[in-house]
């Protein structure tokens, strides 16, 4: 491996960050090249993971492999369950019933406050601080037990299909929303005494690992990480799905480009989800919960894309159909991989401490990469 | 009034009295090594379940709580574990300077422990130039760091070992002015004098502002000295994986665990000698009522109640804050440390000159 | 803009290219040799460059391999896709990795799966799977006996 | 004016140190927010939600009777193969031949509780339970049959 990299010379310090590595948060491997502290190349090694959902989905049905994306963000689960169940429903063109509508965009964004809160404690504990990560659980569980009372699992939930949702809504759930939300607004403050505001932290985040405009568009980098570097790519603002052009949020956006950017635009999207929960919650309209549906899907022969907005970015669904009732072929458009197709970019100059800031703040979630 | 000096100067006479002076040396040189060893081995297995706990309550987590009465017993339980692990030396690692470095860490840690003291006349060493001794010695551990990283054949070890020698190298100063402006108030390196200056009021009270800052700049350069976060870079866990203890297990592993501790141990006993008072019990200048009141707590109490909260603000510090980056630590210590712990040092001498302390 | 406005654009810009509509967003079928030329203008274009390549994929049709190409432009939020048949038993096609450098990892996941080469790339060694793996896994007539994957 | 920046700068961050001691100092102090669970010791009081998704069962009542007809669409549902239906014919008084389930395998190995098997069941015969303690010593263990020995299909379920 070492010989392959071609570009090192003698004394250049060559180290293998990963498979196996705190800060990497599962088995992605970095080969860093190093002069001292300095880092003068990073290059990934993927597929630890490879489960090879896509070749997988190609021998299921469509109702069945809406189940193994929720293996890929795990954070997000729900959203990518969402994303294959719209791409697959606009094939069929199927209209989906109202409140099957609210109750996903419910979930998508519950979720999206969860796999943020977890980035959170798992970014502060890259830098160092252990507190923060049991502190952002504790919202993160309210959540997962709210999730796993409705869905029936608090991570990977497979509750979307295609036609709207498997189960109605839990009774106990606006009520338990409510309390989530109390709850959340009374800890609120604690991210920024803990975190936030912490010197040491701004010193560690500010000017690092930077991307500029055009980096974030050439590169393919979606979600916070793309908006803290002033490039508006809200899937949810530019192409609209479900009812997100009836609520109102704003797309979050920062200019800097460093990793406090990326941090402050992750915060701040917490409040717009929370904002959009709030709208929703008292709102939920009666009527069914899933569209009718044949018992055996086919989509007709075409090819359909469609690209929702996870916790980490642009997910795209793309899926060929020759008629069947399998997909003829399935492309993930993973957030992930072009997030992390960034790195070397950003870390480039930077120390050892940068690189896991920047790692941190690009939110990589392996599975999702590797799929 | 209960003392340990009574206990001590009954031991000597008696020793001396029964044995020849060669042989009642030498044996309280096994007695006073059996002390420290017990002394140790009792300190690891407290402050480890102090650290833990504290950390969990920190975190909103409960903690151990399963070994023993409240999980008192856990460390003891870790220690078993420890004990029974095998003890791996990496296939390419200097396998002579791997094993000894953990005992080097280990030795550097025990020598330090001679001139300090722990109650009214209970030293070890009560040598004159006592917090040179200290702040000689205690440099020396870095040598096992390096040791260690170095002979282990692992480039994280590498790198944990040379940002540690930097890092001691730069606070090495920090620490050294700070006690210096102690010491120009008091006027002896011996830790004896020092406690005794105090007997009417402990120095961060009497030796105003400059006392202050020079105790905070303590506080900070001596955490960075122990390798503890918010300055724990030599083995920052998320970036080094362990950084120069990576290839360690078993007991070696838990002799630089156990070292890291009583270094805590010691930094903030020398802290409380210098700024709390040692064993000086909280005396308020004149008042004679007070003081003798004060006095009816057994110093040794004093000294370890002290001690214990510096332990705690160090470890309530590090599971607060972030980590530094390698850059930003020498940033700190040079541009921001240094420079005030210099000009403080001359403000203190300004007082001490003029007698503005109280 | 409607599909038909963005046809009328894009055959200003290429003269010679073959369009498809009727599908989500507008297709432009291309032949491998003028790939690496288009690319370049759509991505220069001047009223809507064509600067975010959000997806790049390779489907195999058993007969040939058409590359994908998902573009859009973030002034403009139009969506075009472009696709490149290829021959299947020597599939070769101009990287495009330095016009949009994201395509750098996913040509690499393409030739890792399909088995693409992707001339002048800067680096192309296979991505997911080990360095040994024998076959392109996403291809239709794929084996492996032993990682059954149909059920 | 450029010692007032130095200054300010380190008063600033010494305030913001400060605030972050004191909000982890409230947690010290403050043992009543502690969330922890003590999970096996409060496995009695343990609830989990009735929707829980932990293995596969099959219903029966209390006279041994369940409702699967043996129709395979669990079995065809399932995106892992995790079912398997080995089916028998039995003779109804009438003398007629009928199908039932001789054996529904499952296994518990392979399945990764996305509960479509429940979705798809016309009869609703299964169910997914909530117990979640998995662990078995053998692999072995982990397959197995649903109907229990001697069961038969209740009267009237089609």
């Amino acid at each position: 491996m070492v010989e392959e990299i071609g570009k090192t010379v003698e004394g250049d310090l060559v180290i293998n960050v990963g498979p196996q590595h705190p800060a990497t948060h599962g088995v992605l491997h970095l080969v860093i090249t190093l002069n001292g502290e300095t880092i003068k190349k990073v290059e990934p090694h993927l597929g630890y993971i490879h489960r090879s959902i896509e070749k997988m989905c190609e021998s299921l049905s469509y109702r069945q492999f809406i189940y193994s994306t929720s293996r890929m963000d795990y954070l997000s689960a729900h959203i990518n369950n969402h994303a294959c169940a719209l791409c697959v429903e606009k094939g069929l063109q199927i209209e989906i019933p109202e409140r099957a509508q609210v109750i996903r965009v419910l979930m998508d964004e519950l979720t999206r406050i969860a796999s943020h809160e977890l980035w959170w404690g798992a970014m502060a504990m890259d830098l160092g601080a252990f507190t923060p990560f049991f502190h952002a659980f504790r919202e993160r569980e309210t959540i997962n037990d709210i999730m796993e009372e409705t869905c029936g699992a608090r991570l990977t939930m497979n509750y979307m299909v295609p036609g709207g949702v498997m189960a109605d809504l839990h009774p106990n759930f606006q009520s338990r929303v409510k309390n989530f939300l109390k709850l959340y607004k009374s800890k609120i403050h604690e991210y920024d005494e803990l975190v936030t505001g912490n010197i040491i932290f701004q010193n560690r985040m500010k000017g690092v690992g930077y991307l500029s405009q055009e980096d974030v568009i050439s590169y393919g980098v979606t979600g916070p990480a793309g908006r803290g570097s002033g490039v508006s790519c809200d899937v949810r603002k530019l192409y609209p799905y479900e009812i997100y052009n009836k609520l109102e949020f704003d797309e979050v956006l920062e200019t800097a480009g460093d990793s406090f950017a990326r941090y402050m635009v992750r915060l701040r999207e917490m409040q717009q989800s929370i904002r959009i929960v709030e709208q929703l919650i008292d709102n939920i309209p009666d009527g069914d919960y899933q569209a009718k549906t044949k018992a055996v899907l086919k989509l007709p022969k075409g090819e359909f894309y469609q690209r929702v907005e996870t916790a980490r970015g642009e997910l795209g669904v793309y899926i060929v159909s020759e008629g069947g009732t399998t997909p003829y072929r399935i492309k993930f458009r993973s957030p992930g991989f072009s997030n992390l197709s960034a790195l070397d970019h950003m870390t480039r100059g930077g120390k050892i401490g940068d690189l896991v800031a920047s790692m941190g703040t690009l939110d990589l979630v392996i599975p999702d990469i590797d799929r | 009034m209960f003392s340990l000096e009574s206990i001590t100067t009954l031991v000597q006479d008696w020793l001396n009295k029964t044995f020849s002076p060669n042989l009642a040396l030498f044996f309280e040189f096994v007695i006073v090594g059996v002390l420290a060893i017990a002394l140790f081995a009792g300190l690891g297995l407290v402050l480890v379940i102090m650290e833990r706990k504290v950390a969990a309550w920190i975190q909103i987590r409960l903690g151990p709580n399963r070994v023993g009465p409240k999980g008192m017993f856990q460390s003891l339980a870790d220690t078993v574990k420890l004990i029974m692990k095998e003890g791996l030396t990496p296939d390419g690692a200097d396998k002579f300077l791997f094993n000894l470095a953990p005992f080097i860490v280990m030795m550097v840690a025990m020598l330090v422990l001679a001139p300090i003291g722990f109650a009214k006349g209970f030293h070890i060493w009560d040598i004159n130039i006592g917090v040179l001794y200290v702040s000689a010695i205690s440099s020396v551990s870095v040598i096992g760091i390096l040791m260690a990283g170095w002979a282990s054949n692992n480039k994280y070890s590498l790198l944990g070992a040379m940002r540690s020698g930097a890092q001691m190298v730069s606070y090495e100063l920090s620490v050294g002015l700070s006690v210096l402006s102690i010491i120009v108030l008091t006027g002896s390196l011996g830790i004896n004098d020092i406690v005794l200056s105090q007997q009417n009021g402990w120095w961060i009270f009497k030796g105003h502002i400059p006392a202050i800052i020079s105790f905070v700049i303590f506080i900070i350069a001596v955490t960075a000295e122990t390798n503890r976060a918010p300055f724990d870079l030599a083995e920052a866990e998320s970036e080094l994986t362990a950084g120069f203890h990576t290839e360690y297990s078993g007991m070696k592993f838990a002799l630089f665990f156990l070292a890291e501790y009583i270094n805590i141990f010691i930094v903030c006993a020398i802290g409380a000698t210098l700024f709390l008072g040692g064993w000086m019990p909280f005396h308020i200048g004149n008042w004679e009522a007070f003081n003798h009141i004060m006095d009816y707590i057994p110093s040794f109490l004093w000294f370890f109640g002290k001690t214990f909260f510096l332990i705690f603000l160090i470890m309530w510090v590090r599971w607060t804050f972030p980590r530094l980056r390698v850059d930003q630590l020498l940033n700190l210590e040079w541009k921001y440390l240094l420079p005030i712990s210099m000009f403080n040092l001359i403000l203190m001498t300004l007082v001490a000159i003029k007698g503005w302390h109280f | 803009m409607t599909n038909e406005e963005l046809k009328n654009l894009l055959t200003e810009l290429l003269p010679t290219a073959v369009f498809e509509e009727g599908g989500e967003w507008l297709n432009l079928f291309l032949e491998a040799s003028e790939w690496k030329e288009t690319a370049l203008k759509l991505r220069h274009f001047n009223t809507m460059p064509f600067n975010f390549m959000f997806c790049l994929t390779c489907v195999d049709w058993k007969t040939h391999f058409t590359m994908v190409y998902h573009l859009r432009s973030t002034t403009t939020l139009d969506n075009i896709v472009v696709k490149v048949k290829l021959d299947r038993t020597n599939p070769e096609i101009i990287t495009v990795s330095d016009i949009w450098r994201t395509a750098e990892l996913l040509e690499r996941e393409v030739y890792d799966l399909f088995g693409v080469q992707f001339l002048e790339h800067p680096d192309l060694r296979r991505l997911l799977l080990t360095d040994d793996w024998v076959g392109y896994p996403l291809r239709k007539d794929y084996e492996d006996p032993i990682n059954m994957i149909k059920l | 004016m450029f010692i007032k920046e130095y200054f300010k700068d380190i008063y600033n961050a010494i305030k913001s140190l400060l605030v972050g001691m004191k909000r982890t100092g409230y947690y010290f102090t403050h043992h009543k927010e502690i969330i922890t669970q003590q999970y096996p010791d409060n496995r009695l009081e343990l609830n989990l939600p009735e929707r829980f998704r932990g293995e596969v069962v099959m219903t029966h009542d209390e006279v041994n009777e369940h409702a699967c007809t043996g129709c395979s669409a669990c079995e065809l549902a399932c995106p892992n193969g995790t079912i398997k239906i080995i089916n028998k014919f039995d003779i109804s008084p009438e003398g007629k031949k009928k199908k039932a389930i001789d054996t529904f395998v499952y296994h518990l190995e392979l399945c990764t509780m996305c509960g479509l098997c429940v979705e798809a069941c016309p009869t609703n015969a299964i169910s997914m339970a909530n117990t979640f303690e998995h662990s078995v010593y053998n692999r072995g263990q982990l397959t197995k049959q649903l109907n229990k020995p001697g069961s038969k299909l209740r009267a009237g379920v089609e």
